[in-house]
């Protein structure tokens, strides 16, 4: 490619329109999109109709969770959010693992690893007498 | 053997300019990933491997990821068949709880209302010049997603794999400096401030059905985004099933981090700079960064459009998080809004646009790889 | 691209009953799985790949197993190749203990009889007209194996290989409901309440020298089983050394997880309605319930024989376990013999033919595949 | 293939009898694990033999474990054997692995790893007496 | 089919006494590991895929690692294409801590000493008539260090694989029986006793730094050495940068498992008797025993001449700690060491000279492919 | 090959000098250790330099460990380094990974546990706040 070709004349090539296609594609990934929002909608009042077919007591999947007041309950949400993330999202995961790996100078972390050695040579004693 | 030999062996011979300049690029990458921590998992093997491709290797001698039959060259093969893309999504799934998603579908639409970031810097690289299969790898720079960004250049541009994935990944890891000021300007203080009601409790039957419906749904509508939801959902069904949890641990840590690893390492070693510094990539980089510009507007300014029919108003800032980039987005978003109100908590809530928006540009990628393929 | 193109691009376009049906069949694996615990970690890989497998993919994209160059093409060459069922016996010889069969060598004769069950089916399937190596492939269905039905069928036919798996698997997985009628039809209530002496203890020594010597004796009488069980035996070593331990935990977790992860998904994303929904698959499936019923009749009746000259007795339930399924079957026994007197614990004792079983089937495929695979 | 190439002449193609074949196959089958079976009985006393010949204190490679009755004796094994599926099984080792991972917050998860380690506890001292 | 059939299918009609020998070997190995722990996760994986190796495979049928399209022709890819050694690499690097290589600088001279191995073993290979590859591949035997001496050697002389990796693990598990004598022979008690100072404290800007620089430099010094000291420096930031521990876990331990497993078994299997008992074989080992006795003396003798300069004599049995085979080789010294002061403790010394010998040999490697691989 | 093809006349062969070659070799073998080296020497003042610019209170990367006396230090270097090898080389890992897997029961490990929780939930807090 060189500078010569940009041009409005690109986006409108014999039987391609790009506006057009452009448009199109977003059409489609709404609409993706909306139909599963709407299936989420749905869901739970089928499963609690068929629940109710099978008198199962019906979970209370429609109230919002625990009984605290509104400021309570969204910091435990961002509480149990951010965990979330920490846990699951490598940027933090690695924290964890760093912590569970790396940190050698904490004292509590060195103790216990002397105290695993000792323990581990009792172990083994054990593997080869089994 | 002579002096001179040896010396045409060495890398000092070939050195360019151009390496230098890479290798600073990498040594920066890594940089920012140590001291800032700007996604390290990636700036750092893709750093590191930027260094390792432009160490100039001796003629003929199967070194490089562009040798065929070199080591690097069979790691590289994952990237440019697409293999280590929808793997990273396998763990993606493992990793991700829906249930915010699940909770309050509305936000789901802001993670579409994004992805038009996608489709006019489709539009902007086709006015450049770029030819149309290009130009539909460039514009899923808008994405905000690597591994997608990955795999739809493999398929449609493997010549511009290099530029795409590191202006991907960049700008992924500058969305902290990047998404503010957009907030803020297309933001009124009165609306940054809207709190969120609390998201209902979503049972576990309603988990493990999702992935299998979300899938049927995207998979009908965009068979081209198979590849990639496929192993998204599958990942996140291994996870909600409950019975397979030690499969989606294997995925979500063991076999992430090894593709992980492979992955960025030899998509930074293809950034030679012999094929790297050249006019497209200047173009690639800037058309990346309006793309993610327009997607962070574009999410906002839905949220905005659906507030004029809304009784319960959306707080705008969650559309900032529907440009994936997940989950730094969604933190984005949450220190926004808590620099206004400290006692808005939007962290859990924009975690629902941030993942509609993988799976929006995941289908997006579908359409324009079907579409632009030739097939 | 018209709104036409657009509709020629999703998934309706192609759409056939068929698929419906084989996408109802994955849900129905995965429904199994999460409620019932049938063989989760099989049924689910499985069931979500028939979904992904019966989506229609768009005419000359590389999507499916069978598009080449997709990404889920060069996952399933490692069920074509046959290279994902010798790392699952791997990491299966990593968690297998020998010891009750050390301790107790008369049982592994019930993991030889249960094989009739494997060469009938061969014979049966003759009979319906398939070809010489279709019906051995279809014979192994009776050793109750998963990577061994695998393994043989990519050899010798892998155009059946599909039906044969899932059959294999669904099979293994009803184990529980398929055996213990034929066990109360076949076993007195006298013969049940049969107890076993307790195993006597195994030295280290014993468990380190087996998985070498069982190896060498099964690989010169049938060197077509080196495959399968040279990474079984291997895998048992390294756990029973004791030295190599941490390379037996990669090979029980990491290891087997990642390829029982990408086994399960491709051999059920390659069940694609239009291969899959055939004459044959059906004879497949009514053969190979046949083959699962006469292998546990052969284990249990073979254990009556065998009473008629041992002065101990040994409790012919026992035989049932000799059609691997490991563990299930194993439990099958158990649970069966407590139901007649709670104080019966066959556990322990029946893992002895269990894993006879696998060692057994694993040699039948060995002689079907030298024979039949026309060299 | 179709329906009417059913019938016993497949059994007796040209060069090749499926019934022997089969007879055969049984027999190989058999042989392989007779012999094996055959080598298990024979071993332990190799192995003893070897050590008197080096007066090593001879291993009761023979005897039964422990000397508990009958009864408890069949209970510890089944407890043993339970537990080695438990712990070497996908489909148990599963749940072991669900327990240890997953989310941390909800306080049931921590009463049941705490629960977890005590059965664990139990079991494993089992793992070792074995 | 008849018991002829039969018996010619078995792996007894083609046995032959190399068999049997080879077959002795690897059970020797394997006593070796378990009894002596002698390099065990090595021994062990070898010692039972030269039992593997040694069934005869039946004629035609895909079971050997020469036999295209067999399972183990494909783990053995790995080894061919010079896979596996760099993802080795990785995870050595991502074990090994160069602190105190940084915190005493000389001590890395003695790791470059000990390449004198290396090269007079090349250059008497040449004379015992090796072709000038075959020659370049069997003197890296002197790097002590296996997969560096497969990687060259898949490289340089494929044909000679086998032999080479065997001797070269071989002598690196005898590493405790064959340097003593000589560092009894090279010094006098009078140095063994010499005690070293204490290293200094090394920041972690220092580390993380580190694996960076050191592999610019022996990157464009011997480009040759790029694939891996890639690797290994790689490996060794992901540890030190403390922001990617997650990967460097899974690269020094799921990854570098498993990559162990698929090593050792298939160069251990691809020493079938019939190309691995040849007069060249035993060339090879008389050769690699040089290597090892030369490299050691190399080392020792450098440190003494170091001392003629130095006021802080050295202790000249860390020379000996030159010769990679980590940490083997250093353990020797301390052991040494003790015997004469037990109150001298020179293994954390003993470590720098230990991985200053890794890279040293890798970069031998590199200068021996790029001149004589025939570019 | 065979033996007749044995002679020094290999070494110097046309174009190929074996032993000039050899010395080339090892003295890019030395260079490239040496260059490391010297590197190694002058980095920690580099550091220093420009921390002193940034007025960044110098971290003392010069002196040694501690302030026992010689003895103990060499002491406590050979323990951490036995450690060192213990936790990362492959041999001893192993037995680690043996550890941590088998011994559920040591009181350490539950504690341990317990206390990485509450540490953690600390983290992610700290996760929020960042
Ligand atoms: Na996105
Ligand atoms: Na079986
Ligand atoms: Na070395």
């Amino acid at each position: 490619m060189s500078f010569e070709n940009i041009g409005l004349s690109n986006l409108f090539a014999a039987n391609f329109n790009a506006l057009w296609f452009s448009l199109m594609g977003m059409g489609v990934v709404f609409g993706g999109l909306v139909v599963i929002a709407l299936y989420i909608v749905f869901l739970p009042r089928l499963l609690k109709l068929s629940d109710r077919k099978k008198n199962i007591p019906v979970e209370s999947a429609g109230e919002t969770t625990g009984d605290k007041t509104q400021r309570e309950k969204e910091m435990l949400l961002a509480v149990a959010a951010a965990y979330h993330l920490h846990r699951n999202f490598p940027e933090d995961n690695e924290r964890i693992t760093w912590k569970s790996h790396g940190d050698m100078e904490s004292p509590w972390r060195v103790s216990g690893r002397l105290h695993g050695l000792s323990v581990r040579r009792k172990l083994s004693s054990w593997g080869l007498s089994e | 053997m002579s002096l001179a030999d040896f010396f045409q062996n060495s890398g000092f011979a070939a050195l360019e300019w151009g390496n230098l300049v890479m290798i600073a690029v990498g040594v920066i990458f890594i940089y920012l990933a140590v001291t800032r921590d700007y996604e390290p998992l990636l700036l750092i093997p893709i750093g590191f491997g930027i260094i390792v491709g432009n160490i100039p290797p001796i003629e003929g001698m199967p070194l490089s990821v562009y040798a065929e039959g070199s080591v690097f060259y069979y790691l590289y093969m994952g990237v440019m068949k697409g293999i280590y893309p929808p793997l990273i999504f396998l763990g993606i799934g493992a990793m991700t709880d829906f249930s915010t998603m699940l909770s309050n579908p509305k936000l789901i639409l802001l993670g579409a209302a994004a992805q038009i970031g996608v489709f006019l810097t489709f539009v902007g690289s086709l006015f450049l010049g770029f030819s149309t299969p290009q130009a539909g790898a460039i514009g899923i720079i808008g994405g905000a997603d690597g591994p997608t960004a990955i795999f739809l250049s493999s398929m449609l541009a493997p010549e511009l794999l290099g530029p795409i994935a590191i202006a991907a990944y960049s700008y992924m890891a500058l969305v902290p400096v990047i998404q503010p000021p957009i907030m803020y300007l297309l933001t009124s203080k009165k609306e940054r401030v809207i709190h969120m009601a609390p998201p209902r409790k979503v049972s576990r039957r309603e988990k493990i059905i999702f992935p299998i419906v979300a899938f049927l749904i995207c998979g009908l509508i965009a068979p081209g985004s198979m590849t990639l939801l496929g192993m998204l959902f599958f990942g996140n069904l291994l996870k909600e099933s409950t019975r397979t949890e030690r499969l989606a641990n294997t995925a979500r840590n063991g076999l992430i981090d090894i593709v992980t690893i492979l992955l960025g390492f030899s998509v930074g070693a293809s950034t030679q700079a012999q094929t790297f510094l050249t006019p497209q990539s200047i173009f690639i980089f800037v058309l990346g960064a309006a793309s993610f510009i327009i997607a962070t507007s574009g999410g906002i300014l839905f949220a905005k459009l659906m507030n004029l029919f809304l009784k319960k108003k959306i707080n705008p800032l969650l559309g900032a998080a529907g440009v994936s980039a997940v989950p730094d987005s969604a933190r984005v978003v949450h220190a926004v809004g808590q620099k206004e109100d400290p006692s808005n908590f939007l962290l859990m809530h924009a975690m629902a646009p941030n993942v509609a928006g993988v799976i929006g540009s995941a289908i997006a990628a579908g359409v324009l790889w079907s579409a632009l393929g030739g097939f």
